[in-house]
């Protein structure tokens, strides 16, 4: 990383020396997000391509194949194809409304993505209300999906919008709450503070039980954050054909299904940062290394992001009901308990401690 | 019951088997058949279905025939309890514009087969719930099961 | 499950929504025309023919031996036990006595049949709650039957084996061990179905309880196969009136009594140890003998009306001839069972959820061109 | 205690769905069912009795054994099979004899029912195993079966 640094610190001592500080300040936070934009729109497209090998190798399948050394650029072609699609609609759809529901979604998880510590250095924003921030930003995506599945005047779409907006507004407490459990543990909403408060081992860790508990509540409402199975209502596609994206077609279509793989990762990278002490190697064993914290973070972004998929190639789809009694029945109870509980561990300094 | 005593219980039922147009037949066939008048069609079937002896719960088949000058519908009965089967025939000679009783109310199946028999035979039964065209399209002219049928681009005879 | 009622002051008004006939869930090209309130079901309105292709009155033309291939195309997934249907009309018409050996290997292909279309029906129930990866498992076991099927008659879906008189031609060789080989398979596969979607909790939320059909409203209905019996209505025609081989045979009838879709499932999970059984206590004493009857090459059947029933792997399927005594038949009516089944959605769908629906309408088991034959 | 023993069992049936599907991941290599089309072209071979197309072999003397006689054209249910036949002068006997012109089989009306082969007295078709099938048009789909030039096989009639 040390060589990755120099190159970031050249760029801005020389944005600095050649142009007036407010427009080098601008310039080079718009390369920051093209960087952020052109690497995660990749890492997206392998994400979609991971998807499908695993859940080829749970299906005793074999998976893409063909494009590309083991079907490494499958995804690649199928994102070209779509780019090259017609972008048909629905006649009567509300065209600003349907034009813009797909850059709501995209964007809003292109967003959260920034205040995401990859390793100490590559950090783009450490904001001081970190966690605060991600779930606020990933609460706006939901107004994407509502947008597009209104607007493109289809009834399964419709339908599909509004099972979203039910799902995302109650599920949002729970992943609130249970980030809120281990924010007790910390004392800091900021990202970096978090994990440096994770040196002295993880939070899982330090919190034991209760954070346990957290930990599972948060992957239960982080799968049903971003809409998958088997929380997949939104599209439940042998319900709703396929659901709010139903009229899109062409790039529209792909910025949602990006979106869902970006909003994945996201969900996973939070957990790996809260619960797993994000770019943090275990019991410490390549602190000297500090560059090698990248991978120690992908290795564990990754192993959740494998969970996601086995539950959603594993379970059956709940039912709209059922998904609210999961919810207010189950987890909210739960997770307030869970709250009072690690209150009362710390209180006690019952936490373990390296 | 045997088919004898099935005999027997309907023609209590029925005192003047001549008006009603009461016919059993065992030949070419392994039921007891039945024949009756239309008019008394959904008074025999109500009976079927109700009397505890007979108790025929079950209406395994409903078949629309076009017997060239007539056209009629065969019921296939079952009791699920007593394990008992009979044929019941009706008969209408009018092939412009055939009317029978329903026997949905009885049998719900009877809902859909009806249905089928008026897409493709053309026989319309009174009271039924929703009688209308169930496989064809409702602008469809003719039906298509009837002998007489004729549909010179569809149908390919040998 | 408990049932909740929501009083509700908000003035709602009730859509319209076309399921189908292009829907993931309606397996084909059934058109279900749904009157919908927020998410509940109002009424269900089935909107059939998208492909029918009148095989009764295309039996009103074709000799008998002709007949039985167009029955492949009926029920597509139990296609034996149609053509068997068929072919035990024209031979108990023409009083005519087939060999124990086409007797006994008839059963076993009906058995294999049923076997291999419920296997497609675990897979597209597992589907269509929202388990892909049950679709795969139940597909690979699929496969083996299917390759049975191949070896011996030549084809995997449309055999056309049976033939007025006994078998188009002798079991290969090899059929025998393979199947054995596919029951030991099977017989490890059926638990590990049980353990990835019958116990899994969502999965019995999703059915306990949704789409109940009592016992009087599945008589009343019609209904056979697998539908009746998990309403405790006992409709095996296997059992009543028994055809082949199986008088020969013991098995228990699978009955359950809720009539809910969990009910259905749980009946088509005991069908499977019940088809294995039956395959077992006849593969190992297949009779030597013929394995056909010589017929006229052109069959008429005496002038009269003749009834069949056979269990096909969704109910009871009836053939209905009226003979005049010519070479082709005057009237040819298969009851199918598909469409008394699918009669009595609108009964038991109402009030459901829209998801309620798709689970209900995945255990009636509709194959739709059954259905429109 | 309804309340936690149902989280318990739903958590454990959840896990036990889990480990059927882990069990498959891990064992992915050896257990994938798929079938590499077209590569494994090669390896690739159809059972004997598999009904891809009807064929008629010949002999090494271009010599098949269809006597003309018509029969699978009577069995096929579709009008696949189409036989112009022709009288010819049999050198043998010197006498007019019934001799196959053209065997057209329309592949693309075919429902591989095997009526024809299996009510050919001669044995002159049979099952090929060739199930690629598609062509660019339809016309390519309809074949002559005996080969230019082809003549019956001696003996067959007798």
């Amino acid at each position: 990383m040390k060589y990755g640094l120099s190159i970031i610190t050249t760029i801005h001592d020389w944005l600095y020396s050649v142009m007036p500080e407010w427009l080098a300040g601008l310039v080079e936070m718009i390369l920051i997000a093209m960087v952020y934009l052109g690497i995660f729109s990749i890492a997206g497209l392998f994400l979609v391509l991971m998807e499908r090998r695993v859940a080829a190798w749970f299906q005793l399948r074999i998976g893409p194949n063909r494009v590309g050394f083991q079907g490494l650029l499958q995804t690649m072609a199928d994102a070209l194809k779509l780019l090259s699609k017609e972008l048909t609609g629905t006649e009567k759809a509300d065209k600003f409304l349907y034009n813009l529901a797909p850059y709501f979604v995209i964007i809003t998880s292109l967003m959260a993505l920034a205040v995401i510590p990859f390793t100490a250095e590559f950090h783009a924003f450490d904001i001081n209300i970190g966690v605060f921030f991600l779930i606020a930003i990933s609460s706006i995506g939901v107004i994407g999906i509502l947008l597009g599945g209104w607007s493109s005047n289809n009834k399964y779409a419709l339908i599909g919008a509004m099972r979203s907006g039910v799902q995302t507004i109650s599920y949002e407490l729970s992943v609130g709450l249970s980030l809120l459990t281990m924010i007790l543990l910390t004392g800091t909403l900021q990202l970096s503070e978090i994990i440096e408060v994770q040196k002295s081992g993880w939070l899982i860790v330090q919190g034991h039980i209760p954070a346990v508990i957290a930990f599972m509540i948060f992957m239960i409402a982080g799968t049903a954050e971003t809409n998958r199975a088997p929380f997949d209502m939104v599209e439940a596609e042998s319900e709703l054909g396929a659901g709010f994206h139903t009229e899109y077609s062409g790039m529209k279509f792909a910025y949602f299904f990006l979106a869902e793989f970006i909003n994945m990762f996201i969900i996973a990278a939070i957990a790996a940062t809260v619960f797993f002490g994000g770019w943090l190697s275990p019991f410490g064993i390549t602190e000297s290394i500090p560059s090698l914290g990248v991978l120690w973070f992908l290795i564990k972004t990754l192993l959740l992001v494998f969970l996601m998929m086995w539950f959603r190639w594993t379970f059956p789809r709940l039912r709209v009901d059922q998904l609210l009694t999961l919810e207010w029945k189950y987890l909210l109870p739960i997770n307030l308990v869970n709250i009072v509980i690690m209150a009362l561990l710390i209180w006690g300094n019952l936490i373990i401690k390296f | 019951m045997t088919n004898e005593e099935l005999q027997r219980k309907i023609e209590s039922w029925f005192p003047d088997p001549e008006a009603s147009g009461l016919v059993f037949s065992m030949e070419e066939s392994q039921f007891l058949n039945v024949s009756i008048s239309p008019k008394d069609l959904y008074d025999l079937m109500s009976k079927l279905k109700a009397n505890d002896d007979t108790h025929f719960d079950y209406l395994f088949c409903l078949s629309g025939v076009d017997w060239s000058e007539e056209l009629g519908v065969v019921y296939h009965l079952e009791s699920t309890q007593h394990r008992h089967q009979l044929v019941v025939k009706v008969r209408t000679p009018d092939r412009e514009n055939p009317v029978l009783a329903t026997v949905s109310s009885i049998w719900k199946t009877a809902e859909f087969h009806e249905r089928e028999v008026f897409d493709f035979f053309g026989i319309n039964f009174t009271d039924h719930p929703n009688m209308k065209r169930l496989f064809l399209t409702d602008e469809w002219e003719g039906y298509p099961l009837r002998k007489d049928y004729e549909d010179e681009i569809n149908m390919i005879l040998k | 499950m408990e049932t909740t009622t929501i009083k509700s002051n908000f003035k709602s008004e009730e859509y319209f929504i076309n399921m189908g006939p292009q829907h993931p869930a309606t397996h084909g090209v059934l058109r279900l025309v749904l009157t919908i309130d927020g998410e509940i079901i109002k009424k269900v309105d089935p909107d059939l023919g998208y492909i029918h292709r009148s095989i009764e009155k295309m039996c009103e033309r074709d000799s008998y031996q002709q007949i039985v291939h167009l029955t492949d195309r009926m029920d597509y997934l139990s296609s034996n036990i149609n053509n068997e249907a068929v072919c035990l009309a024209v031979e108990n018409a023409l009083e005519l006595e087939v060999p124990d050996r086409v007797k006994v290997i008839r059963t076993i292909i009906g058995e294999l049949t049923r076997i291999s279309s419920h296997c497609l029906w675990w897979g597209v129930m597992g589907m269509d709650v929202g388990a892909l990866t049950t679709y795969f498992y139940g597909f690979r076991d699929r496969e083996m039957i299917n390759d049975i099927m191949e070896e011996t008659c030549g084809a995997r879906l449309t055999m056309n084996y049976n033939v007025p008189g006994g078998l188009m031609f002798d079991i290969h060789p090899n059929f025998v061990p393979r199947v054995k080989k596919f029951i030991t398979h099977f017989k490890t596969k059926i638990p590990e179905f049980d353990r990835l979607l019958t116990n899994n909790v969502i999965f019995q939320k999703r059915t306990r309880g949704v789409g109940v059909l009592s016992k009087e409203d599945a008589i009343s209905f019609g209904a056979s196969g697998p539908v009746g019996r998990a309403s405790g209505y006992s409709c095996d025609v296997r059992k009543y009136h028994p055809y082949s081989a199986l008088d020969r045979v013991t098995f228990n009838e699978a009955l359950q009594t809720e009539g809910d879709t969990f009910a259905r499932y749980k009946v088509r999970i005991q069908e499977f140890w019940e088809s294995l059984s039956i395959i077992e206590q006849l593969i190992d004493n297949i009779p030597e003998g013929e394995h056909r009857v010589a017929t006229k090459a052109v069959i008429k059947l005496p002038k009269g009306e003749y009834f069949q029933k056979v269990e096909t792997a969704r109910g009871e399927l009836g053939v209905y001839i009226i003979s005049t005594g010519t070479k082709n038949p005057y009237r040819f009516k298969f009851r199918s069972p598909g469409f008394s089944n699918l009669s009595l959605l609108n009964h038991i769908a109402v009030g459901g959820k829209i998801g309620d629906l798709v689970a209900t309408m995945a255990t009636l088991d509709l194959v739709i061109p059954d259905i429109d034959r | 205690m309804g309340y936690f023993s149902n989280i318990y069992n739903g958590i454990k049936t959840l896990l036990t769905g889990m480990s059927v599907t882990g069990k498959y991941f891990l064992h992915s290599r050896k257990g994938a069912i798929t079938q590499q089309y077209p590569d494994n072209r090669d390896t690739l071979k159809m059972f004997d009795r598999f009904r891809g197309e009807v064929i008629m072999p010949h002999d090494d003397n271009n010599e098949h054994r269809c006597t003309g006689c018509q029969k699978c054209e009577i069995a096929c249910p579709n009008g696949t099979i189409e036989i112009i036949w022709d009288r010819g002068i049999d050198e043998v006997t010197g006498r007019k004899k019934k001799k196959i012109d053209q065997f057209i089989y329309h592949l693309s009306m075919c429902t591989m029912c095997g009526l024809c082969i299996d009510v050919c007295p001669t044995d002159a078709i049979e099952w090929g195993q060739n199930f690629e099938n598609s062509v660019y048009d339809r016309t390519a789909l309809t074949r002559v079966l005996n080969l230019p030039g082809s003549k019956l096989q001696p003996g067959v009639e007798d």
